[in-house]
């Protein structure tokens, strides 16, 4: 893999229970190979998707985030990930003031059936980020402030 | 984090699936020296087997294990194993985690070493989040024993009956005005060519009479709500225009009717109906609908020949659709097939070339109740054809259409043979790329018509045309073709072409689908739970899929199915109520400010505002448990079980590795 | 509307017809065709077989060429060949890195450049349906040919490929149909309309040419055709040319005429036949010319065929699919 | 990543060479040996082997058989197989890779359609354009010189339309376009797509 001097992205992605989940099942179970890069978390819904997650991730050292979920109108709760959608809307313009690269964090809708999809998606999303290098949150003299803001009320 | 929390990890190799590829043993090992709260690290051959399952059983007894993380296949597969060995063990099965380090890893990553740090990574987000993890009661629901079952074909009739015999109530919806689907307008069925009608006639007669069942024909399901065991069905009861209480189907209206249309349906277009109409003789129920938009009296307003002639006064050209509602408990589709198109290649020359048939027209034509009283004729409706070609997977096995193979059409094909031969004694050529016969009696029945002495010719047609190019092929239709066993192009002219049509999901499917919260596959089959060990529950609770929706399938194969998803929904019937994953909102009462900003976002209506105390309230039988208030409340007073902003962040970290205890000192 | 474009080498000579009735009929319809500057030949079906970097650096020189002409990115041809190796050429520059890289490389040492997709590839056809559309070419019809049969005849390169135009079903393309219809002309439904010509097979062996040329012929004879109407100068040359030849192999005696559809355009919008190069056609064209010198009077259809009482004959499929607008259709609208 | 490596360790196969020597993807594995292409085919009568046959020929290592094979030189280039292929094999594209290979390995038996090709190309190096009258009676006279007289009509008939030059016609540009064929031919000789 020629890349940025070797640089292998960490990514969180988030991923909801009956769609996007089981597209990992199911590229699993066709063998797809993909990228080793994200890592994903299981939730519900990708309308559980609140942004401190995403904020923490970055700034715990996440170099991108993947949020998956039903394609739009195909939701197991039936509307929520158009929340997601508005919701990811805010988040992105959030980062774009904090400077982070618009294609670090990405919306992909995949359904149980699209383990290929969400397999080129996430390749794409890791040669996207490779390309822009480390995102380094966690050095830079704001991180604390991102943190707070990411852990809120979050005891740990 | 919680001090007295003790984990245990065990690492499955699932044979070579995972070990093949992830280093099992240093991902055991380092999770126990590395992980904070981890107290043992251990791998095993295969942690779903009772072995493996009894080492976990062993550890939380004798280890005190307050936790258990088991890194192996998709928590959708073997969650449900690990969650019950926790509660045999004593522990609260919600205090199990699990990591798919075999589908997010060892399936998808070649690199042994990459792929190992993928699964600690993994292990460790696990590790971190089970501390986390509270005790959680499942959610008890009572079921109710009515069941809906849509689609009034074999596979749905077969469902209706294992049910209705059960002693539960079905309600029976079927799109067209009569039951019987495909199967009705076939003429014979393989291998034991028994008249389909003479098997069919007396399951839907049944299924009609039976007192446990509610046959809405010409009905479609609007709306489904609510979850397993108790779902609320909206069903729109389309106007046949026939008060079916006094109607007594003795047919005179149909025979009255002025107005001839081409049946499209259930005669494939090859013969007519009347503007009012029973698809079939033996149709169940027995009354007619009336068609408006062929109707003369709902397009022109005049003729009402059906209501003077009726001797009971049944027509009612003022009937209008009706909304009815059913309480029910599980749900099974069987919604069927659509034949593929075959104008959809042109060189075939189906509606272009008159004497160019598709399988669903042969059948009619072959059938004695069809138009032709079941002779085998050219279009012309008189000429028996000299020769006959029968084209093989027309449509299917074919990337410019569908990839996959449609299963039927070898069988239906050597059944047409079979017919051809018998009524005309035509010469019978068959086309084909592979025969496939696995069935039982399936590859006698082919040993069978080879005898009869029908010719097989090996290849997929490339053209048919009536563009005569040599002697002997003026006036016929000439199938252009490479005969692959002698390796040269061939050019066959025949009097008749039969295309061999696949099956396709229904149009609207996909529809369908969202209708009842179920999962398509890329083709537009309906899902399944598993292809192999579930076949016809879905990941849906309460729904159940049947017969060709689920992919093609021929008449024993849908049977079958119809059969198990009756089994299966008697099974949770017996059982009278469900647990539910207790994954649930709920509102913290002193936290919530009463903003109302969640009261919007819930489309299951779960959160109302009590007035009194202004506060949110969630309704936990409501409740779906998608979390979209958790994540929205800006007083962070909404909880979301086992999906908590604790647990998901203390994921993200374990993810991101961070804080690793140092290596524990090798032991002396 | 302006386009580039791209001749190529058939129509500077053999199919000198077809350039100038296509300059003749675009000027018409108000269209500015643009030729390339020093174009060279898109290699036809020989390069790709012998060089394979040679043939695509070749082709996208011209590309290269094309996208010098400020404000012009789209490049029409008419020869269905150079229209297949051009755009095939952009996409496989598109798809193919390496094969982008060493053609890229080529081109540098002739000091040129060119930036793959940015010009798009369409063919004559394809512009006059889309940009055009047929109301428009209706509207400029001042001579309908009415009366005439035509074999309308596309050819397999502009057909296929995957990377034809929306317009074209890849076994049954209707557009020509219709644009024939468009100028009052009766198409008949051509069987072989997307069979081959046989392309240079008449060099190579004589047997396979000719049969295919008989079949397409004695296809269009078959339809009693007046005409068989082509969008390639390979097709009208095989056709036309090596009719006669045919003739003599098979001891035939065919004769049908085989006109460009710019021609047909031409024709009807009222044109000097001279303009439009016709008669250097070898298969003489004046007898279906003389058919549209006069107006003929429109034949009163007999109507759909009415089901006799005790005709037996089963109903023929409904079409679910558009269809070339057959005799009958194109009666009841007049 | 392993896949990539067990292929460049594994002995290189005719197959392998056929697949890499064809732009984009020539799907030549997925062939499931249906014949449509070799019924689809306008001269697929007249070839020693169907494109079916070959490609199984291809797979079963055949190079000799294959390159001399009179199929490729067949091929009439109108796609019918590629369009009707229901597995997407690319067979038109192979087709020509199996031409380019045959010159290469100069193992075809019958020359006139490579030499056709190569008449063809001659032209068009030294002029820049096609030049057919020079091209049809160079070929014909060297392949089939009683062909002169059968087609002399047809020659006739089409130089008093005025449809045949006499003369080739070269483009300005020529300096710069031999320098291109001659870099692309240079660069042609490393095979790896």
């Amino acid at each position: 893999m020629a890349g940025n001097n070797g640089f292998e992205p960490v990514i969180i992605g988030f991923t909801c229970n009956w769609c996007s989940y089981r597209a990992a099942d199911m590229a699993g179970m066709a063998r797809v190979k993909y990228a080793p890069n994200v890592r994903l978390i299981r939730m519900m819904c990708s309308g559980r998707l609140d942004p401190q997650f995403v904020l923490k991730a970055l700034a715990e050292g996440a170099d991108g985030v993947l949020v998956s979920g039903c394609h739009p109108g195909d939701c197991h709760y039936l509307e929520q990930n158009y929340k997601t959608i508005r919701r990811f809307e805010m988040l992105k313009k959030t980062l774009a003031a904090m400077g982070v690269e618009d294609a670090r964090v990405k919306l992909v809708w995949a359904s149980a059936a699209e383990g290929m999809i969400l397999a080129e998606e996430i390749d794409k999303l890791v040669a996207e980020i490779k390309a822009l290098g480390p995102l380094g949150w966690k050095r830079m003299a704001w991180a604390p402030e991102a943190l707070a803001i990411a852990g809120g009320d979050h005891d740990n | 984090m919680n001090d007295d929390v003790r984990i245990g990890v065990y690492v499955c190799h699932c044979g070579s699936n995972i070990a093949g590829t992830v280093d099992v043993e240093s991902v055991a090992r380092w999770a126990q020296d590395s992980l904070p709260g981890v107290v043992v690290g251990r791998d095993y051959k295969f942690m779903c087997s009772s072995l493996g399952q009894e080492l976990i059983e062993k550890d939380v007894k004798e280890l005190g294990l307050t936790r258990v993380v088991v890194a192996a296949c998709s928590p959708h597969l073997h969650e449900a194993t690990f969650r019950d060995a926790c509660r045999r063990a004593g522990l609260n099965p919600f205090l199990f985690e699990m990591a798919s380090i075999r589908e997010q890893v060892s399936w998808v990553t070649s690199d042994k070493s990459i792929a190992t740090e993928k699964a600690k990574a993994l292990v460790s987000g696990a590790v971190r989040r089970s501390a986390h993890l509270e005790p959680l009661e499942p959610f008890v629901v009572d079921i109710n024993p009515n069941v809906l079952v849509v689609g009034g074909g074999i596979a749905g009739i077969q469902a209706t009956l294992e049910i209705a015999d059960g002693g539960s109530h079905v309600y029976l919806v079927e799109r067209e005005p009569s039951i019987g689907g495909h199967m009705a307008q076939l003429d014979k069925t393989f291998p034991t060519l028994d008249c389909s009608a003479c098997i069919l006639t007396p399951k839907m007669f049944t299924a009609g009479q039976h007192r446990n069942v509610t046959l809405l024909a010409w009905s479609e399901v609007e709306k489904v709500e609510g979850f397993i065991g108790n779902f609320t069905v909206t069903i729109r009861k389309r106007a046949r225009k026939v008060q079916t209480d006094i109607c007594t189907g003795c047919g005179v209206c149909e025979e009255k009717c002025p107005k001839k249309v081409i049946d499209d349906v259930f005669e494939a277009g090859l013969g007519y109906r009347k503007a009012i109409y029973r698809p079939f003789p033996q149709a169940v129920p027995k009354y007619p609908v009336i068609d408006v938009e062929n109707c003369t009296y709902f397009q022109r307003g005049t003729c009402k020949a059906c209501e003077k002639f009726c001797p009971t006064g049944a027509i009612d050209f003022k009937q209008e659709d009706e909304i009815i509602k059913v309480e029910v408990g599980n749900i099974i589709l069987a919604t069927g097939y659509d034949l593929f198109d075959c104008g959809r290649i042109p060189q075939y020359g189906y509606g272009r070339l008159a004497n160019v048939f598709t399988s669903m027209e042969f059948e009619r034509l072959a059938n004695a109740a069809g138009p032709t009283g079941g002779k085998v004729v050219l279009r012309d409706g008189i000429t028996t054809p000299q020769s006959v070609g029968i084209v093989h997977c027309v449509g299917s096995r074919d990337r410019n259409y569908n990839k996959y193979c449609s299963s039927i059409c070898c069988m239906q094909s050597l059944k047409f043979a079979h017919i051809v031969k018998e009524r005309t004694g035509a010469r019978v050529y068959n086309f084909y790329i592979d025969i496939r016969t696995p069935a039982k009696a399936y590859d006698e029945f082919y040993q069978h018509v080879v005898e009869e002495g029908i010719i097989f010719v090996r290849g997929k047609v490339a053209e048919v045309t009536d563009a005569a190019r040599m002697t002997g092929e003026d006036g016929k239709l000439i199938i252009q073709v490479e005969d692959t066993l002698v390796g040269k192009q061939r050019r066959i002219p025949v009097d008749m072409v039969v295309l061999s049509a696949g099956l396709e999901p229904r149009g609207d499917a996909k529809e369908t689908a969202k209708t009842f919260g179920i999962s398509c596959s890329m083709d537009g089959w309906f899902i399944e739970r598993h292809p192999k060990l579930d076949p016809v529950a879905t990941m849906t609770d309460g729904i159940f899929i049947a017969g060709a929706c689920q992919g093609p399938k021929d008449i024993p194969a849908a049977v079958s199915q119809g059969a198990a998803a009756g089994a299966r929904v008697m099974g949770l019937i017996n059982q009278q109520h469900v647990s539910l994953e207790p994954v649930r909102a709920s509102v913290n009462a002193d936290q919530c400010s009463g903003c109302r900003i969640c009261n919007n976002l819930c489309p299951f209506n779960a959160i109302a505002f009590l007035e009194d105390r202004a506060v949110s309230e969630i309704n936990p039988a409501l409740c779906q448990g998608c979390g979209t208030c958790v994540a929205a409340c800006p007083a962070g007073a909404i909880a979301g079980a086992h999906y908590s902003n604790d647990q998901i962040m203390s994921q993200i970290e374990g993810l991101l590795m961070l804080d690793l205890k140092q290596p524990a000192p090798v032991p002396a | 509307m302006r386009y580039s474009y791209f001749p190529g080498c058939s129509l500077e000579h053999n199919s000198e017809a077809y350039h100038r009735s296509s300059l003749a009929i675009t000027k018409a319809l108000g269209i500015e065709l643009v030729e390339i500057d020093d174009w060279n030949c898109c290699g036809a079906t020989e390069y790709v077989s012998l060089n394979m970097v040679a043939a695509y650096a070749l082709i996208a020189r011209n590309l290269a060429q094309a996208a010098k002409a400020p404000g012009l990115d789209q490049l029409v041809a008419p020869c269905s060949a150079c229209y297949l190796n051009l755009s095939k050429c952009d996409k496989y520059l598109r798809t193919s890195p390496s094969l982008a890289n060493k053609v890229s490389q080529a081109l540098a040492a002739g000091g040129l450049s060119y930036q793959p997709g940015s010009i798009k590839v369409r063919h004559l056809l394809d512009v006059l349906v889309q940009d055009v559309g047929y109301a428009a070419v209706t509207a400029r019809v001042t001579r309908p040919l009415h009366g005439l049969r035509l074999a309308p005849y596309y050819g397999c390169l502009i057909s296929r490929p995957g990377l034809r135009t929306v317009d074209h079903d890849p076994e049954y393309p209707i557009s020509l149909d219709k644009m024939m219809t468009a100028l009052g002309a009766e198409v008949v439904d051509y069987p072989y309309k997307t069979h081959c010509c046989g392309g240079h097979m008449t060099q190579i062996s004589e047997a396979t040419g000719f049969e295919l040329i008989r079949q397409l012929v004695k296809g269009a004879a078959d339809y009693q055709a007046d005409a068989i109407v082509t969008i390639c100068p390979m097709c009208q040359l095989n056709l036309d040319a090596f009719q006669g030849s045919m003739n003599r192999y098979f001891k035939m005696n065919y004769h049908i005429p085989v006109l460009y559809f710019t021609q047909m355009m031409g024709v009807a919008f009222g044109l000097e036949a001279d303009d439009l190069g016709i008669g250097s056609e070898l298969v003489d064209a004046r007898p279906t010319m003389a058919k549209i010198g006069v107006e003929l009077p429109v034949p009163i259809p007999e109507g759909a065929p009415k089901r006799k009482r005790d005709d037996k004959s089963l109903p023929m499929p409904r079409a679910r699919r558009e269809t070339a607008p057959s005799a009958e259709a194109q009666e009841a609208k007049r | 990543m392993v896949d990539q490596a067990i292929r460049q360790s594994r002995p290189f196969t005719f197959l392998d060479e056929v697949q890499n020597r064809t732009p984009g993807e020539s799907r030549l594995l997925m062939c499931i040996q249906c014949g449509t292409c070799g019924g689809s085919c306008p001269s697929g009568a007249d070839m020693e082997h169907t494109p079916r046959h070959i490609f199984a020929m291809i797979r079963a290592d055949m190079r000799e058989d294959v390159l001399k094979s009179n199929t490729p030189w067949y091929c009439v280039s109108c796609y019918y197989c590629t369009v009707r292929c229901p597995q997407d094999v690319h067979i038109t594209e192979i087709m020509y890779t199996l031409k380019r290979m045959a010159v290469e390995a100069k193992l075809y038996d019958d020359p006139t359609a490579p030499d056709f090709s190569k008449v063809f190309i001659n032209w068009v190096e030294n002029y820049g354009r096609a030049f057919e009258l020079g091209l049809m009676s160079q070929h014909m006279l060297r392949h089939n010189p009683m062909g002169v007289f059968k087609m002399a009509d047809m020659g006739f008939g089409m130089v008093t339309k005025g449809r045949m030059a006499f003369t080739p016609k070269r483009i300005r540009g020529i300096a710069g376009f031999k320098k291109i064929i001659a870099k692309a031919k240079e660069l042609e000789a490393v095979h790896e797509i």
